[in-house]
């Protein structure tokens, strides 16, 4: 089938990508100035042992070299020691990549089911004060950057109106379920345990919502201008003309093609939405990998850093893959393979 | 807005590709018509040139001026808003609307700069790699397009500008650094698909080089999604800018710039909220005036010229 | 004159308007039809002149919420269509009256199968009768309506999605869907225009055979006077939004009244000598803001100041010959 | 849910009454639809039910003893990796050292019940205490002893410098006896012993791991990541190494526990960001503070009912260092008359209140000179000072660059208003604002050292030694300690010769001595003593530094002693609300 041929084209396309992303990467690590081993050590460590940490390191070889010993580990699973948390980074990503995606995750899906609610909200109600209502807060949506909303969120249930947590994936006290996905929610409900799923999925709310602003409203701004520009179709008017009810006619015959412009550009939104996490994160507390990432990028944290970025670029063409697969899934001109693959 | 007169719903681009050259400049006039029908673009476009002017002007407007700099007054630090001090005073007494209005500078200098330095050399390797769509250029401009792209933006310049000396020459460059591919690719589409053109044909056919071709025939063809993509990245360069400066990677103290002074609020909440609140409407200000105006340019370029 | 009782549709100075920046255009300034049972009426004049708009307004299927009626009536049966509820509508469309498009790609919706569009379509017709409508009948029903439409292997077409069909398969499954349950009523809107000519042809035949079979009236929308011609029994000709001169085909071919129905007759290319046919100097009128009184008074070169103040009426030049023009006054 | 039904569904079927269990079938499937349709509905209930803000409080049943302390992180519980403030507070409880620090800078015993210092004062030796339990049961012995000691002086992270520069070898004479050879006499030897935390040998050879340490393999850096192999009041519970530490109470610790109330857990939480401290507070789930609050926050915080701000001593010096290798600030009256001219006061009261003047060693260090004046804001003096230098009259072409370390914001405001003093002399002074590692750097080198540094120093151990040694020694020119480079060979004899002296005397008078001529060279421009201060509940919390100060006692002057948790008190069940009770 022709999906098929196209994903793997697709993925063999990302293993490309991913090894050049890993040389850019590299080079801009090692760009920083300084002595990596002599950071990692503190000032007062002895000559000697900073130079044995600098072998280890490979940090004597030329560039290429490093590169080689470096890539080598990475592909055995091994991306360095991580100079803050003193571990392997690889330890670390397991520790924290599970909360950025669970919040990714979250936020995610919040971000769909809105956007196509209001969107379809708006087109119904076309040039209506609910169609202008939520143009307008569409605009602030988008103007309103994800760490400002965080800040505002922080400043307004933080201290005046305290009734959602607003640090961290769980209140202290509440015992975390046993590890199984590492997403809270899931694994508390995977043990039955309620009342923990309820704590971590409340400690989502604030995070989740300032992350999915920005993507949210443009999003129904795109199903709404393609559901108004859809219902100008001829086939719309031949549907109803034939007697099908209303109702299918909205819901089945319009949604379908409309949504597939909305569903292609979540790629590109569910990417703004990762790299807000790496602001939203660090305000509010949360324990992901952005929050890892950023506090080994102002720690000089070279390996951390690297890694940090490679599973980000892993993530973001997994996801880019996805989308593809939705829209071909919703588009059959692309599934089929007669339209042009994108 | 859309544009309901009658039913023709031809495909914008193609509208485009099949204008001959000129048209868009001579077409000003009525484009500024396009633009001004939809109220929203004009408030953008108000907003916009309010920004500007007063960051021009900053050292008049502000009412403090000199406090944008290095400056300490403790007998007044945490003055709430008042008259004196429209969005109140910071930690260290430093009027916050002053600060902001200086602020502007830094976040409209950053989104020149790098526009100015990202936009040519995208644009000109996604014409080549369009170009020659299909050969070995081709293939290596946009397999390095691909490696760039392949990380959200934000995220690869938080690395770049984290290596390099805090500052905003190197955030500028960091975020430049990831900016050219979105061109590169851009033009990438729009030239290999004019590239079949007939009057581009038609020119090959009466014997025109390359270069011709490449940046009389097609690039002219290409402008107006160029300025269309121009319009709305001015807001989202602001923002990474902002978000970089938010991490501290940015324009550094006593210098004032919005992301920072967000932060450097955060430290101080609840009590001086003002020290927060301010830089962050100012953000979304600046954001939204951006916005606005690119929409209306988006809608003037590419369903103007129907 | 009409009996009132064989008449089947009957439209009384329709007007419609769509809504645009800086005002409306009144596309439609008045058009009278009348179809009678079992008659097969044409619809002719240039492109963009209203007939599409005038079909959509019988099946109120005109864009949602960009236009609007200010007067007119379209009596089906004699009842007015415009007052009907959505119930007497949704009937109406699936049981009464049914359009085939102009273009078959832009009627069929790219994203789902044959088979789901055309079932739907029976489901609900049938639906109205029946509570429980079974998988297994809508395959049977709509392959069958497939093979009226004279598709061929009905069965494995239905799971194919409309971009795999070519242009006539298209126009086939639309009119397919037209007549997948028994209508009073159809109304062509210049079928198989989109298609070569041979097949156009085809088409052409298809309905006339389905016309015959179901005994229903159509409305035959074209441009073409050669197909209205050998298809119509009468004929009306429109431009610019009003109806200018109707009359029964063999009259209006003898003797056209109107500058603009000449003018129609006088482009039609001539196989025996002529050369290049002398078509109508100027072009559709803007709608935004029409000519003052009759429409077409800007292009004719009879027009007298009276064309301009006040619009003229029907005039009957002969049995059922109608006219709207000075010229046909005495 | 499911397969229950089904299981009873097969048991049944056994028992052949198929019709009623179709009935029963029926019902529980019928339940299970409901159960998942329920299941939302009811999310969405409580989400609104808490959005009326009825947060449904759980009734305070057993009162857990807890201390919950905010503080700067990474946290590195390994002796041998850890020296910084959150560091040194959970290694020195959960290990023991030999001796361990007094109030007034002496030492007591700890872990050896005793010891002897031979004549020449180059050989020590001690006498442990027997049947000391790690946690683990083991007993310690001389060899752990030993084995701590080479493991910190082989890794040369932390504190190892202490040893590593001090000690040539050490052995252990039997199980309870272990003997140290120095290199040269070393004065605050016993006062350095402190930071010689002892690891239990058999635990961390049990746990190593492939590492560049020899027979050692990676000394089991790996594992003490994440875990402790001590004998101290505390141990590891649960280290989450971006997020908290927990540590609880080692019930059967050798030294006992007849202090009843101590906190049976104590959790070091990683962070200083203000909001989340201050959220912490305003919901009961903190009950001390980190030290690194803006003045601002701690005045809030002070506010609040139940809260008081303790602050204490531990002799951080906030120095301006200035380079004396480089113009305008390689002369002497230049810097003079930079120390003349700034306003002492007003950044004491402005920038950190309830910090106190301070000389080239701070007054809470033992050893330091009482009869030294610090200098003081005198502008008269300063003009004549700027007159004798050689750069009066074209103070422009010798522009004063004077750095601040971008993660210690309040550093801001001192620089800034330096730079305001300065001006009134007519000295221009440029702000740079500069992250820690590129200070670490820039340091590193003479020519890269700025004019300025703005930088808090502490003493390594509790004595004048200490600091005299870090910041004014030519052996630490180079490190972030020295930004003077001062490279002055008479002090350096001076500095050797005081600390190679054991007598305490004897030594403390060299000391003076020693600050006497450092104060007179002025290298640095000494702002103040910061006071270290912390927000913490006083209505349930008994900390014993708060206390001490109360009573015009002294503090121990050791960092993170102050912390030593075995000495805290905690009444829950007199806690004010806000408080939510800590459930493990």
């Amino acid at each position: 089938m022709k999906l098929g041929s196209f994903l793997l084209r697709r993925f063999l396309l990302s293993i490309f990508v991913i090894i050049g992303l890993s040389i850019v990467i590299f080079i801009i690590a090692r760009v920083v100035p300084g002595d990596p081993a002599r950071m990692a050590l503190g000032p007062r460590a002895p000559e000697d042992v900073v130079q044995t940490l600098r072998q280890e390191m490979h940090l004597d070889k030329p560039l290429p070299e490093q590169y080689f010993y470096w890539i080598k580990g990475v592909f055995r699973g091994d991306f360095g020691h991580s100079l803050v948390s003193k571990r392997p980074v690889l330890e670390d990503i397991k520790e924290y990549f599970p909360a950025t995606m669970e919040l990714a995750i979250f936020a995610g899906i919040l971000m769909a089911i809105f956007a196509i609610l209001l969107g379809v909200l708006a087109a119904q109600h076309k040039d209506t004060w609910v169609d202008g209502l939520i143009r307008v807060s569409s605009y602030f949506g988008v103007a309103i950057p994800a760490f400002v909303a965080a800040i505002i969120f922080m400043l307004l249930f933080g201290y005046y109106w305290p009734i959602l947590p607003v640090l961290g994936r769980l209140s202290p006290g509440m015992t975390p379920p046993r590890t199984i996905t590492g997403l809270l929610t899931l694994d508390s409900l995977i043990e039955g345990n309620f009342p923990a799923f309820w704590d971590a999925f409340k400690h989502m709310i604030l995070p989740a919502v300032a992350l999915s602003l920005g993507g949210l409203f443009q999003e129904a701004r795109i199903t709404r201008s393609s559901m108004v520009d859809n219902m100008h179709k001829d086939f719309l008017a031949a549907e109803r003309g034939y007697g099908i009810p209303e109702k299918i006619v909205m819901f089945k015959y319009l949604l379908k093609p409309s949504l597939i412009s909305t569903v292609s550009i979540m790629g590109l939104d569910f990417a703004s939405l990762l790299s807000n996490a790496f602001l939203v994160e660090l305000i509010f507390n949360w324990p992901g990998i952005s929050r890892y990432g950023i506090s080994a990028m102002l720690h000089k944290d070279l390996d951390a850093i690297s890694a940090v970025i490679i599973v980000f670029g892993v993530v973001f063409l997994v996801v880019n893959v996805i989308v593809d697969v939705i829209v071909a899934l919703l588009d059959p001109r692309i599934r089929l393979g007669t339209a042009r693959d994108m | 807005m859309r544009n309901l007169s009658g039913g023709q719903s031809n495909s914008p681009i193609a509208v485009n590709l099949a204008r001959p050259k000129s048209l868009f400049w001579t077409n000003l006039g009525r484009n500024w018509y396009k633009f001004s029908r939809n109220p929203l673009s004009i408030i953008g476009l108000v907003i916009v040139l309010v920004i500007i002017i007063s960051a021009i002007f900053a050292p008049w407007i502000a009412p403090y001026p000199e406090q944008a700099g290095p400056f300490v007054d403790f007998e007044n630090a945490g003055q709430p808003p008042s008259l004196q001090h429209l969005c109140g005073t910071d930690n260290m007494g430093r009027d916050i609307f002053s600060r902001i209005v200086f602020a502007f500078r830094g976040a409209l200098i950053m989104a020149i700069v790098v526009l100015a330095l990202a936009v040519p050399p995208g644009v000109l390797l996604g014409l080549i790699a369009g170009y020659f769509q299909g050969g070995w250029i081709d293939t290596v401009i946009m397999r390095i397009t691909d490696i760039f792209l392949a990380v959200p933006p934000l995220i690869l310049a938080l690395a770049v500008a984290s290596v390099l000396e805090p500052n905003l020459m190197n955030a500028m460059i960091a975020v430049t650094l990831m900016w050219w591919p979105w061109y590169t690719r851009l033009l990438y589409g729009t030239a290999s698909s004019i590239k079949n053109e007939y009057f581009v044909i038609a020119a090959e056919l009466t014997g025109a080089g390359k270069f011709h071709i490449i940046f009389r025939e097609i690039l002219p063809n290409c402008l107006s999604p160029i300025f269309t993509k121009i319009a709305l990245d001015v807001g989202w360069v602001i923002l990474i800018g902002a978000s970089l400066s938010f991490v501290g990677l940015g324009q550094q103290p006593p210098t004032p710039a919005l992301g920072q002074m967000v932060s450097d609020g955060a430290r101080y909440m609840p009590i001086f909220w003002w020290m927060t609140i301010f830089p962050a409407l100012a953000i979304v200000l600046i954001l939204l005036g951006f916005n606005l105006m690119g929409d209306g340019i988006r809608d003037m370029l590419e369903r103007g010229m129907g | 004159m009409e009996t009132k009782e064989n008449i089947l549709l009957n439209i009384k100075n329709l007007h419609v308007w769509y809504r645009v920046y800086g005002g409306y255009l009144k596309v439609l300034n008045g058009v009278n039809l009348i179809v009678r049972e079992g008659e097969r009426v044409g619809l002719v004049g240039e492109a963009g002149c209203g007939k599409t708009t005038t079909m959509k307004s019988i099946l109120q299927i005109l864009p949602p919420g960009d236009f609007l009626i200010p007067k007119g009536e379209i009596y089906y049966k004699g009842k007015d269509i415009l007052k009907m509820n959505f119930s007497e509508i949704q009937r109406l469309r699936s049981k009464e009256i049914a359009m085939i498009f102009q273009d078959p790609t832009a009627a069929l919706n790219p994203v789902f199968t044959i088979g789901t569009q055309i079932g739907d379509v029976i489901k609900y017709s049938i639906a109205l009768e029946e509570k429980k409508v079974y998988k297994e009948k809508l395959k049977i029903l709509s392959a069958r309506a497939l093979k009226e439409a004279y598709l061929p292997d009905p069965e494995r077409m239905l799971v194919n999605y409309p971009f795999q069909l070519s242009g006539g398969m298209r126009q086939r499954t639309c009119i397919a869907m037209a007549i997948s349950s028994s209508r009073n009523l159809l109304i062509a809107d210049e079928p198989g225009t989109s298609l070569d000519v041979t097949i156009q042809d085809q088409i052409l035949h298809l309905l006339k055979e389905i016309v015959e079979k179901m005994g229903a009236s159509i409305i035959l929308i074209t441009h073409s006077l050669g197909v209205a011609r050998e298809m119509t029994d009468r004929i009306y000709v429109m431009y610019a939004g009003t109806i200018v001169e109707t009359a029964l085909t063999k009259d209006l071919f003898k003797n056209p009244v109107h500058p603009y129905t000449k003018g129609l007759l006088a482009s039609v290319p001539k196989l025996s000598g002529g050369g290049i046919a002398r078509g109508i100097p100027g072009r559709i009128p803007d709608y935004l803001n029409p000519p003052q009184g009759c429409r077409f008074q800007p292009r004719c070169e009879h027009s007298t100041s009276s064309c301009v103040e006040n619009p003229p009426q029907f005039f009957e030049v002969e049995e059922g010959h109608l006219v709207a023009c000075y010229l046909a006054q005495r | 849910m499911l397969d229950v039904t089904i299981r009873e569904e097969s048991k049944e079927l056994i028992s052949k009454e198929s019709n009623n269990l179709r009935r029963k079938v029926m019902k529980t499937s019928k339940f299970v639809r409901f159960l998942r349709n329920g299941l939302f509905l009811v999310l969405v209930a409580s989400l609104v039910l808490n959005l009326a803000g009825c947060t449904r409080k759980t009734p305070i049943t057993a009162e857990v003893k807890v201390i919950r302390h905010t503080d700067s992180w990474p946290c590195y519980i390994d002796p041998a990796v850890g020296s910084d403030y959150a560091s040194s507070i959970a290694i020195s409880n959960m290990y023991d050292s030999l001796v361990f620090p007094n109030p007034d800078g002496g030492v007591k015993p700890l872990l050896a019940k005793s010891w002897t210092i031979s004549e020449d004062g180059l050989t020590y030796t001690f006498e442990l205490v027997p049947g000391v339990k790690f946690h683990n049961g083991d007993e310690l012995t001389a060899d752990d002893v030993v084995f701590s000691l080479q493991r910190i002086m082989t890794i040369g992270e932390g504190y190892g410098y202490l040893f590593t520069t001090s000690i040539k070898e050490a052995k252990a004479l039997d199980t309870y006896h272990v003997q140290f050879t120095l290199k040269q006499s070393f004065g605050p030897f016993l006062g350095a012993l402190v930071r010689l935390y002892i690891l239990d040998k058999n635990q961390v050879t049990a746990n190593i791991q492939a590492g560049s340490y020899g027979e050692f393999k990676d000394y089991g850096k790996g594992w003490l990541v994440t875990n402790d192999a001590g004998s101290g009041p505390y141990k590891v519970k649960e280290m989450k190494t971006a997020e908290y530490l927990l540590m609880d109470k080692f019930d059967d610790y050798w030294a006992g526990w007849e202090n009843k109330d101590a906190p049976q857990y104590v959790k070091e939480i990683g962070t200083t960001e203000a909001v989340t401290v201050r959220t912490l507070i305003s919901r009961g789930e903190l009950e001390i503070t980190d030290q690194w609050q803006t003045s601002e926050n701690l005045a809030a915080l002070d506010e609040l009912p139940n809260t008081e701000v303790a602050s204490f001593f531990e002799g951080s010096v906030l120095n301006i260092m200035l380079n004396t290798k480089k113009p305008p600030t390689d002369d002497i009256h230049f810097r003079k008359a930079l120390a003349y001219c700034i306003d002492y006061q007003q950044i004491m009261d402005k920038i950190f209140p309830g910090s106190r003047p301070s000389g080239s060693i701070a007054s809470s260090t033992p050893g330091y000179n009482p009869d030294l004046k610090p200098y003081s804001l005198d502008l008269t003096k300063a003009e004549a000072e700027l007159k004798q230098s050689p750069y009066y009259g074209k103070l422009d072409k010798y522009p004063f660059e004077l750095c601040w370390v971008s993660e210690v914001p309040d550093e801001e405001k001192i620089a800034l208003m330096v730079q305001a003093n300065a001006a009134k002399l007519g000295i221009k002074v440029n702000v740079v604002k500069v992250p820690w590692l590129s200070v670490v750097d820039n340091l590193a080198k003479v020519e890269t050292t700025p004019n300025g540094s703005v930088i808090f120093v502490s003493p390594h151990y509790a004595e004048a030694g200490s600091m005299l040694e870090s910041r004014y020694h030519s052996r630490s020119c180079g490190t972030w300690e020295q930004g003077e480079w001062l490279q002055n060979p008479e002090i350096d004899k001076m500095i050797e010769a005081a600390i190679a002296t054991i007598d305490q005397k004897e030594r403390f008078q060299k000391y003076y001595t020693v600050q006497e001529k450092i104060t007179e060279l002025c290298p640095t421009l000494w702002i103040l003593e910061q006071a270290v201060k912390q927000a913490y509940r006083s209505d349930y919390v008994v900390f014993p530094a708060a206390e001490a100060i109360k009573e015009g006692k002294q503090v121990n002057p050791v960092m993170g002693y102050n912390f030593y948790y075995r000495d805290f008190k905690v009444f829950p069940e007199k806690a004010q609300q806000p408080y939510t009770p800590f459930t493990p």
